[in-house]
């Protein structure tokens, strides 16, 4: 029988995303200039991490997985960084 | 499958004939997902990286567009679609434990929880469509920039559609799994197709995560 | 693993009762097969289609282009013959050709496993293949398409007035097709090896496919979002490449290169891969520096996704842009070179047959190195500002993609040919084809770099009169490179009646696909299966210098 | 310009720095294929299948020639790239006192209008030993005007201005083509360059009906669609003076600063409330479908024009606009 996990990780997880899901909300009232597009993302970030390892069971899974679920996001930031280093450095020519 | 006389273990009654054991069988088949779910990373990227370009090109435009998208509607349905991923983990749970109805139950409590996620999204873009924010039809747009207004709310529909078509086709494999949990298919060990699905609507749910800010929340409100 | 001459040769004269091949016969049996075998011959049948259509194409551009006047086929009917040829080529017979035919047939014999790790999906992927083929092929008969296989916005968004949306939707579902066959044949290597079969045991024919498994996972997803979001635009009028609205159509090209180079990379890294096998097996010697090949492979997968900007030098690309893309398009041109030096040093001290697939290979070497410096050339930023879309970029591709992959892929055909069919080629057609199809390359292609730094721009349906006898040599060599490929054709078929008995190792090689009956059982090993205990390629030359592969 | 030749001509001062890096590179792609062909050739000979060649403990495994073949051509490499950017850099920066030529590529074919007025179509007549420097845009799909003999090419993209530059060297009849598919007719979208004696230039540029320069071109349309009617000193209408404002920075309403170059005053003639100067409302009509491409150009040269001299009549009271 595959190892099961107990019920009150579960619900922790659950408060936990639901704290996260206030607290970007709230953020977005106050005028923090450039740093609400960061504390977004980070917010965003952090409950994605916190639904993969626990609700998804990367937590505990082999090294492959985790490989895997990284993967695709590490792609994802190659297409955007390189891309935005054309679109920031359109402007530079004298 | 020949019929093998001396009794067998269940478990090794579900391998697959191309596989040695349970384990490498079910490792496979979280692998796979794994795997597919990199692409759609990368499927939804390709709409993330327009996103970035333009939010940084036209960034106070967005501010603007974005502040005319209810926020109520976005957030409850990001409560709705994290409530949601809690009873796939807990009906994952139950497959592993073998609890057939429990396991039927929290199945169409999640594929429920999806069908307001949709309802409340139709809502929200009948709305939308009253306020002549959706672009070819109707777009009316007073504010500085129409054209990049235009193009934040086709980036936002496109988003938005593209994961509405994940979530809709995640209620469909959550309703065909309950009936199949309950005829009993994925009883004694044959649960390995519920974390499958449970790992294809978390995702969906990681990616409304990121939608939510990014969409709604851009500068302040 | 025994040595090579160790193994007991079957009597050559008899065919195994029970094979793959005649276990369940029937056309519903071959429609709903899942053996792995199988499938990669309705992936042989399917490729070989396109590959006929797609040639037709060339064929007429290459008549269109003997006379400066455009006076073979219009305007229209040019373009649409290069969409064509481009779309069919890269799509449906160069992407799916190594990983779908030989990689579906052979990676699993290799690793030791009874099939791949998802066989019903791997049927869905042919069936996928097949609807997209569909579709494309309905958007052809129906008019075809005036974009060039890059649909470059906002010509194909606004100003085309041709079945852009039935293609673009028929490529978007063959994308589809080549993700599950990355995603099978990743997970298969993963966790279906034989005991023993350590990752550095492994033939490097799977670590080339691992590589580009890697690449047809992360790339293809983009491509289809691309293609999705153009057709959108397409059909409602609006979308984020339109300038009007403040859209940039330089985001399209970021967005489509991101996956069309490494694209590239997965057309050319299983060629590389058949080649490794070829020169080891043929100059009956270990390769040169394995783990270098091995990580060369996994190299230019994940280089391969950092140099996308190579091919927007001059389409108002920042100029910083432009540096870093070049930069990294250097550095992704040394794991190449790295192989190709690696593969002539496998050659000292070996006993060479100069068998079929040998020549290919060979020739394979020869056209990829001179297919690979001229790439050089397109990503030093001066030179690329004159040679940008000329026929020094088509002469370069053409290098690589048919000097080098089909070649490869001709070379793999025959040299798996035997444990397919059970029946062996007739060797002289073999070579003769393989000498045809090089002297006709050559013929038709290197005219081309001439002609690209001249300044003739690419997509030409007509070109001044100084340009003509370049066109009319390359002309020349296109109807002998024709030749070269009828041949294989006639003495394939010829070969499934009339071929001699192969038995299973007609090559005595070392891989695991060799030590099964050929044509091999439905599940590969019948007892169980083996166990592998050393490196691969353990071929002794000194022991062979005199075995005569060619005539058996 | 049609006879039969190996190599393009060498017409303007960077196609010699170009063909300098083809050469090397051409040199350096025979050296590679030999180092590669020549031991397989000496290796199938000497080691062919039955030849008696001493075959004993072959080396499979080393990583001192490993390395080598890494860092020299990652080397050469960095060093190919250097040589590169140097002369791509230098390629795409033009000249300050370049001659000014405007190209519109339209769905197949170039129009091309001269500083002082003149136009041409599919034609380009120069002087030798000038620089040339070209504002390029496209009226529709993406177009690349691309002169082989100088080695000049760059893509012309609708919605923005391009710029390239040449210095032509010989005098002669030079092709142009469109190398970037734009549609049925890409390949008739070609025409020529005429590189003249300067004395020919000035004499060709006098003949025809007399043409008014661009800038004039600019100011008579600038008073004719009544944007004199707002943006000069004594509008009733409050709208930003554009003398001597051209290549500075302005303040924006949103609080961002944009400075005043083709792209900002094109935005803001086709989009006016794109980027509002800060204390302005909102009330600039929008030009855009009125004006074609090209008068959008004789604006910008006539604004660039006057954007130039300091403003002769109000000293900078409202310089802080």
């Amino acid at each position: 029988m595959e190892k099961v996990v107990d019920p009150k990780i579960y619900f922790r997880t659950a408060i936990v995303l639901l704290v996260l899901l206030a607290a970007t909300w709230m953020i977005a009232y106050i005028d923090l200039g450039p740093f609400n597009l960061i504390a977004a993302l980070a917010i965003a970030i952090t409950k994605a991490i916190v639904i993969a390892l626990f609700f998804m069971h990367i937590q505990g899974s082999s090294r492959l997985l985790h490989l895997a679920a990284v993967a695709g996001v590490m792609w994802l930031l190659i297409l955007i960084s390189l891309t935005l280093s054309d679109y920031f450095t359109r402007s530079w020519v004298q | 499958m020949p019929i093998l006389t001396w009794p067998v273990s269940e478990e090794s009654a579900l391998v697959h004939e191309q596989f040695d054991d349970i384990g490498q069988q079910r490792e496979a088949a979280k692998l796979g997902m794994w795997i597919f779910l990199a692409t759609e990373v990368l499927f939804f990227g390709g709409l993330f990286l327009s996103y970035t370009v333009y939010r940084f090109a036209y960034g106070h435009v967005f501010v603007e567009a974005s502040r005319k998208l209810d926020v109520v509607i976005g957030g409850a349905n990001t409560a709705v679609l994290l409530i949601s991923s809690l009873l796939m983990a807990f009906a994952v749970r139950a497959s592993k434990l073998d609890q057939r109805r429990m396991l039927t139950g929290l199945l169409l409590g999640t594929a429920l929880l999806g069908c307001v996620f949709m309802s409340l999204k139709g809502v929200e873009y009948h709305k939308d469509y009253v306020d002549h924010l959706v672009p070819r039809m109707g777009f009316k747009w007073e504010g500085a920039d129409p054209g990049s207004a235009e193009l934040f709310y086709w980036i936002y529909f496109a988003m938005t559609g593209l994961h509405a078509i994940h979530v809709t086709v995640g209620i469909g494999i959550l309703l065909v799994l309950a009936l199949l949990a309950w005829r009993k298919t994925f009883s004694n060990g044959n649960h390995n197709t519920v974390e499958i699905a449970g790992l294809y609507w978390h995702f969906v749910d990681i990616v409304w995560c990121f939608l939510f800010p990014l969409l709604y929340l851009v500068g302040h409100r | 693993m025994k040595t090579a001459t160790e193994i007991d040769i079957q009597t050559a004269g008899e065919m195994p009762r029970e094979h793959y091949l005649n276990a369940k016969t029937g056309v519903k049996a071959w429609l709903l097969t899942t053996d792995h075998k199988r499938i990669g011959i309705l992936y042989l049948w399917t490729i070989l289609v396109f590959f006929l259509i797609a040639s037709v194409a060339a064929a007429m551009m290459r008549i269109e282009l003997l006379t400066p006047q455009g006076d073979f086929v219009t305007n229209e009917t040019y373009n649409k013959l290069f969409t064509i040829h481009g779309v069919l080529m890269v799509w449906f017979f160069l992407i799916p050709s190594i990983p779908a035919v030989l990689g579906n047939f052979v990676i699993p014999m290799m690793i030791g496993a009874r099939d791949v790790a998802f066989p019903k999906l791997n049927l869905l992927s042919w069936y996928i293949f097949v609807a997209g083929g569909a579709l494309t092929l309905w958007a052809i008969i129906h008019g075809g398409v005036d974009t060039g296989w890059t649909f470059y916005t906002p010509y194909s968004t606004t100003y085309a007035n041709s079945h852009v949306i039935t293609m673009a939707a028929g490529v978007f579902v063959a994308g589809f097709s080549s993700i599950i066959t990355g995603l099978n044949f990743m997970t298969t290597i993963h966790k279906m090896r034989a005991p023993g079969l350590t990752w550095f045991r492994l033939p490097l024919f799977i670590w080339s496919m691992y590589a580009t498994s890697v690449i047809l996972v992360l790339a293809t997803p983009v491509l289809a979002i691309t293609l999705a979001v153009m057709c959108v635009e397409r059909i409602w009028g609006v979308g984020i490449f339109d300038p009007k609205l403040g859209g940039d159509p330089i985001l399209f090209q970021h967005m489509f290169w991101f996956y069309s180079h490494p694209a590239v990379y997965i057309m050319i890294l299983p060629g590389m891969g058949v080649v490794s096998e070829l020169i080891t097996c043929f100059s009956r010697k270990r390769i040169f520096g394995y783990g270098f090949v091995a990580a060369a492979s996994m190299a230019i997968a994940v280089l391969g996704f950092l140099v996308w900007g190579h091919h927007m030098f001059v389409s108002s690309q920042s100029v910083y842009a432009g540096m870093v893309f070049s930069i990294l398009s250097f550095l992704v041109a040394i794991p190449s070179a790295i192989k190709v030096f690696n593969w002539t040093a496998t050659l000292h001290k070996g006993s060479i047959h100069f068998t079929t697939p040998m020549l290919y290979a060979l020739g394979f070497i020869g056209l990829f190195t001179i297919g690979g410096m001229t790439g050089l050339f397109l990503a030093t930023l001066a030179v690329d500002v004159h040679v940008h879309d000329s026929y020094f970029v088509i002469a370069h591709f053409h290098y690589i993609m048919v000097g080098g992959m089909v070649m490869a892929f001709m070379g793999g055909l025959h040299y798996w040919w035997p444990k397919i069919t059970g029946r062996l080629y007739p060797e002289f057609a073999g070579k003769l084809a393989a000498m045809i199809t090089f002297a006709g390359f050559n013929l038709t292609f290197f005219p081309q770099f001439i002609l690209g730094y001249l300044g003739m721009p690419r997509r030409y349906h007509a070109y001044p009169p100084e340009f003509q006898m370049f066109n009319v040599l390359s002309t020349a060599g296109a109807s002998i490179l024709g030749i070269g490929y009828l041949l294989p054709l006639i003495y394939f078929l010829w070969s499934l009646k009339f071929g001699r008995v192969a038995g299973p190792n007609p090559w005595r090689a070392t891989g695991l696909e060799w030590q099964t009956p050929s044509p091999p059982p439905k599940h590969n090993f019948e007892e169980k299966t083996p166990v592998v205990t050393e490196k691969p390629y353990s071929y002794s030359a000194e022991e062979d210098a005199d075995l005569n592969l060619a005539s058996i | 310009m049609n006879r039969f030749r190996l190599f393009p001509p060498e017409a303007s001062t960077s196609a010699q720095q170009i063909d300098l890096i083809y050469f090397a590179l051409v040199a350096l792609t025979v050296l590679i294929c030999m180092i590669v062909f020549v031991p397989i050739i000496f290796f199938s000979i000497k080691y062919r299948r039955g030849s008696k060649a001493d075959r004993s403990n072959p080396r499979v495994e080393s990583v001192f020639i490993e390395s080598g073949w890494t860092i020299v051509p990652l080397l050469i490499f960095i060093g190919l790239f250097s040589w590169g950017a140097v002369v791509y850099f230098h390629v795409e920066n033009p000249p300050r006192d370049a001659l000014q030529v405007q190209v519109i590529g339209k769905q197949w074919m170039w129009r091309l209008q001269h500083a002082e007025g003149k136009q041409e179509i599919n034609e380009l007549h120069v002087p030798v030993g000038r620089a040339v420097e070209l504002t390029m845009t496209s009226q529709d799909v993406i177009h690349s005007f691309f002169v082989p003999a100088f080695r000049l090419h760059q893509d012309v993209v609708p919605g923005k201005y391009t710029h390239e530059w040449f210095r032509a060297t010989q005098p002669g009849e030079y092709h142009i083509f469109c190398s970037q598919y734009c549609g049925t007719q890409h390949s008739a979208m070609i025409g020529r360059v005429v590189v003249m004696e300067p004395l020919d230039y000035a004499h060709w540029l006098n003949t025809g009906r007399p043409m008014e320069s661009i800038a004039l071109a600019g100011e008579r349309l600038f008073r004719e669609r009544g944007c004199s009617g707002c943006h000069s000193g004594n509008s009733k209408f409050h709208a930003p003076l554009l003398e001597g404002i051209w290549g500075k920075p302005v303040p924006l309403e949103s609080g961002e600063m944009v400075t005043v170059d083709e792209r900002y005053v094109r935005d803001s003639i086709l989009l006016p409330g794109k980027e509002i100067s800060k204390g302005y409302q909102n009330i600039m009509p929008s030009f855009a479908g009125t004006l074609s491409e090209q008068e959008i150009m004789q604006l910008l040269a006539y604004i660039k024009s006057i954007g130039n001299q300091t403003s002769p009549n109000e000293p900078a009271p409202n310089a802080s606009r």
